[in-house]
């Protein structure tokens, strides 16, 4: 099967979707100048350069015309240059786009994706570097997409595109050049269903975006200590497949979350907790999460790579599991 | 371009129909059967149904935490209206919205909104849809004074702006934003003059005087429909109620009220100009507020007839029903 | 003891901290007409008249000049009039404020409060009702205060101005007219104090904000049963006082996490969280999570008056808690 | 009022000082000592120098993604600059800031900002400090012409004119935000023309001429500081460099870069000036531009010799420290 990075599956994802939809427009800041600030929409101003609008850096406005755009019966791809921005339209996201089909009582349909570059990259410091996933889980009336693959990116997001909800979708800046096979079709994967990147049976990883592919060089590392893990991988945050989560850790008896976000009050307290809720007779050992610390993240380059959890870090927590019960 | 006379009288009717409505709604809300922040229009009434006529069905509006008169001039389903501040299931919304969330999108118009400024964008957004589609709709986004300092009208208005977009940016300058006086919080005179800003027209008109609203909306819409891109307008008014029940209103003189509802209420003045040249005739003046007065009551009694909603619908309209959209 | 509500014990406080420093001030909007929105700041602007700013609608400014009075030296109170138009203003909360003294190595200190009323009241809809303390639990370097009493407004609101750092301090709207015993002289209570509300043996009922008087009718309630609920209230969220959570709940050895936010990824996650993991072998029935649906508030007044736990759901979950184990 | 000439070889000086760290900056962001976003403000000096030439130390400015030479203008301490681009822990953010979030607080440098458009409410604020307390301290808020699309300008710069805030707005307008043309994102022609849109004086000068900035910096502080309120002030120049490292600049004609660099060099312009009137001297302008290349060795020497932070501190500074506070 063919290989592709990250970047490119989703660069083809996008072409495929607006050629196959002319509702598909995208609208952001630089995105039809030199590819694009992180280069993922490159090609789409020579293909389709009616339906690519660069704008002013007025991010509230960007999200704000992408609700109306949505609203009168368009399929807007907004891109939010880096997730730390999303800041600046928060009222649009959370009081417009999420919220817009209930308060209306059904009228309306605000089917848009906004494009969320995340994650650290390059030690670009405090305001360029967040994850606020667990932001969004709160809100009602969002779905939040998070793929960890080149092939879970190309299957997210046409489904991100058709939904007829808002779609937050994540891209974690640090796996755009990671490399992996991609089908030359392939089927949109449905919202709401983890998928087991590994199968184990002594401790379930679940783990989110960038931390997927960590716990599965852990799981090499591991199985030389004769540690089986399996590793699942939710790809969408909300809604969240808490069956399969809470299947896999019944199954194996103990369950780790792991994500990138800081810990306090993020993704892995909500999954932890569901997890928890449902496993409580069946646990050897109380469900651990591991996550970013909870501090901004630092520019120092030694500093910044110690802030979200690392392949040892996940060994160790796997490790410490299985000593507890 | 004067409208002929029959429109006006359209007009007219409809300013009743929205006067009427919240007059009834202010009883209702009285009584307890409308909750909620509630926001009136009256003495507003000119804005809303001097745009509003030129508009077509498929054009789009959007609101503002003060949208009874929008809903009502672009055509909305007043019954269904009401049914919603009674927070029916009858209602527009199902009752999940209530006042500041009213909208009818069978008749484009896409919503009130009850962040202030929140307007902007959406706005925007459908008037791109309408660029990008190659369609002639046009969008009319109505916002206050208040609004206006919101950091969306800038970055929008500039979009809108540059993008050329069918678009009509209308202030309704009430000189007040909840309880404080508009010249307080900007040095401008007029909001016309922000336009340069844009580089956009800008024009002030008369709020109160339907005819002058109605030109200006008249020559703004067809150039959007025509390409001309985005106009900022101005329509100086003002509300004769407080900003929402039990305002005390010190904040501002009864004689100014007292003037502003005695010698400048667009309904009367639109009344008296019919009668002085014979347009409208006591009886039909008469029957148009009677149509009215019934209208509004069956508007009541269709929300009395409705039911609360079912407890299971707390839970339904927060996604699309996957079972139903299949 | 005298008794006072909410509101006048908080409008006591500013005074008083206006009085005790002269580097605080007050800006929002409408703040100094009719006693502002929710009639809070009453009396201030004939106490202190050059010391109270009324703004334009300008959410993002209000913020961001507090941000940039507080590094120059004052120590402003802002209010932004709901909690759900901070949606505005959240670049300024957590790129701003909350990274501030980070980014700068230490060099910046931003002492404002940040005055957020919020949750349920008068059937306002889904864009006057949210309640969204877990967003701010979840940004490294602010506080987080929810005072659930006259008393510990009173006490809290001072402590929240004398902090170096940034602190949302979360008034329940419903809560403004609640009664207490507030004594003449209040001692600042330090943050990240827990308050055992009411001693129990059965069950420890953490409870946030508004929940806290319904925990508290809860037990009168449950007494008849002859159950004997712990009522603990943390106060504070950030910093939140896990020890005192756990202490108790080892000693219950069952707990339930009350809030009024949505449920998914909201600080019952958190909290509840927190306490499993460090109480795995001492429960006796998973900890539970009482928390608002996962919806946009409705209008319609009896649908609204679903959204968040009721007092006969807290008797019902320490029922079924008593009946697991 | 034209400057005495020993001020103007000071600003010419600091033009210096701005080039030679940036150019050595840019070396050592090439070898990898420095890492993250860089942004170059080389072609652009004059805009800094000349506005901070009329500041106290105790004057506040607030600065951008940009902000190397507002640092320096004001007096930060260079080589505690460079330490900090290195992520040492003798950076004067510890380490934990890198070149977006540069600060002296010591000198009134409150801080860079990775958040364009993030510096209007601050620098409002930190100027209503001033009004507040009653001292004459004057705020200078740098922005780029991208910056201007925010809301935040819009909010920010009607707040400090209605309150008559000691503060100055000064667009550094570079021509290009990131990759694309000003022009193609306003329909305004001159970041001046948007003043009376807050009812504030606006003003336009050459950027490349510290000369004419220092002018209109020098009027504009004396007025803020005597409670003459907020000015607007564009300066139009130029980034001689891509925005960030790695920047392909396809986006603009090489020979329009060429003419800024050759033709509109703000520095040469200055030196120019300065030996037509026989001010500087040849051995002069030599020993100005050792002392400051010494200056930058040492700054790196400094730098070099600073240890990486220890992993401690990836917590502290989070929250004050409560010990160390107390
Ligand atoms: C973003 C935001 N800030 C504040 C409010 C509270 N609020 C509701 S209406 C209003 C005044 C609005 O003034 P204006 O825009 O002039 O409209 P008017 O009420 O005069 O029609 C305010 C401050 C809000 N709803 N949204
Ligand atoms: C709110 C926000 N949006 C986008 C960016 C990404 N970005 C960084 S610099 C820049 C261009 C800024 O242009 P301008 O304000 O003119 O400053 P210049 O770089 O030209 O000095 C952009 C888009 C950002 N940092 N912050
Ligand atoms: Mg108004
Ligand atoms: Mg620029």
């Amino acid at each position: 099967m063919r290989t592709m990075t990250f970047r490119d599956a989703l660069n083809e994802a996008i072409h495929e979707e607006m050629a196959r939809d002319d509702r598909v427009f995208l609208i952001g800041e630089d995105i039809a100048t030199h590819g694009g600030n992180l280069a993922v929409t490159k090609g789409i101003p020579e293909a389709f350069p009616d339906r690519i609008r660069e704008t002013p850096i007025s991010e509230a406005a960007i999200v704000g015309i992408a609700v109306g755009a949505a609203l009168a019966g368009m399929r807007p791809v907004a891109e939010v240059m880096y997730i730390d921005f999303v800041t600046i339209a928060m009222d649009e996201v959370v009081n417009q786009a999420a919220k817009m089909r209930y308060m209306t009582g059904g009228q309306a349909s605000v089917p848009m994706v906004l494009r969320l570059p995340c994650g650290l990259a390059r030690y670009s410091a405090a305001q360029h570097c967040q994850a606020l996933e667990s932001w969004f889980m709160h809100v009602p009336g969002l779905h939040v997409v998070v793929p960890s693959t080149p092939r879970d990116a190309k299957g997210l997001f046409p489904t991100a595109v058709r939904e007829p909800d808002p779609v937050l979708f994540l891209e974690y800046k640090r796996i755009y050049s990671l490399e992996g096979e991609v089908p030359e079709a392939v089927e949109p994967i449905p919202l709401g269903a983890a998928d087991i990147k590994r199968e184990g049976e002594d401790v379930t990883v679940v783990a989110v975006g960038p931390m997927v592919s960590k716990a599965l060089e852990a799981a090499v590392l591991l199985e030389d200590e004769g540690i089986d893990i399996e590793v699942v991988d939710p790809r969408s945050l909300s809604p969240l497949d808490v069956d399969t989560l809470v299947a896999s850790a019944r199954r194996t008896g103990r369950a780790i979350i792991c994500a990138e976000d800081a810990l306090m009050a993020g993704c892995t307290a909500e999954i932890a907790c569901a997890v928890s809720e449902r496993c409580f007779t069946d646990l050897a050992a109380p469900v651990k999460r591991l996550a970013a610390l909870d501090v901004p993240v630092p520019y120092s380059p030694p500093l910044a790579d110690k802030v979200v959890p690392s392949v040892e870090q996940v060994v160790q927590t796997v490790k410490d599991v299985m000593d507890e019960g | 371009m004067e409208p002929a006379p029959e429109q006006l009288k359209e007009m007219y009717r409809t300013m009743w129909r929205i006067r009427l409505f919240e007059e009834e709604a202010n009883r209702q809300q009285a009584f307890g059967n409308v909750q909620g922040s509630f926001h009136m229009y009256i003495g507003e009434e000119a804005v809303a149904v001097g745009f509003c006529a030129h508009l077509r069905s498929d054009d789009y509006i959007v609101g503002t935490h003060r949208s009874h008169g929008h809903f009502i001039a672009k055509g909305g389903r007043i019954e269904r209206m009401m049914a919603e501040l009674f927070g029916r299931e009858g209602g527009i919304c199902r009752g999940k919205g209530g006042s500041m969330h009213v909208a009818d999108f069978s008749v484009g118009m896409l919503g009130a909104n009850g962040i202030v400024g929140g307007g902007f964008g959406p706005a925007t957004g459908a008037a791109l849809a309408s660029q990008l589609r190659g369609d002639d709709r046009v969008t009319v986004c109505f916002f206050g004074d208040g609004a206006m300092q919101r950091g969306t009208f800038h970055e929008a208005i500039n979009i809108g702006a540059i993008w050329n977009l069918p678009v009509i940016y209308v202030c309704e300058n009430n000189q007040y934003q909840q309880w404080i006086p508009q010249r307080r919080m900007t040095k401008v005179t007029s909001v016309r003059d922000m336009a340069p800003s844009y580089g956009i027209p800008g024009e002030s008109v008369d709020g109160q005087d339907v005819l002058a609203v109605s030109e200006v909306a008249s020559r703004a819409i067809d150039r959007a429909r025509t390409g001309g891109g985005p106009t900022l307008i101005e329509c100086v008014t003002y509300r004769f109620h407080g900003h929402s029940p039990g305002d005390l209103q010190e904040y501002r003189d009864k004689e100014e009220v007292e003037y502003w509802r005695t010698e400048r209420d667009p309904i009367q003045l639109l009344r008296t100009y019919l009668i002085e040249r014979q347009q409208l005739g006591e009886d039909e003046d008469a029957a148009i507020r009677a149509a009215a007065t019934v209208e509004i009551e069956s508007a009541v009694a269709f929300a009395e007839a409705s039911a609360f909603p079912p407890d299971e619908e707390i839970v339904t309209d927060v996604y699309v029903d996957a079972a139903a959209a299949s």
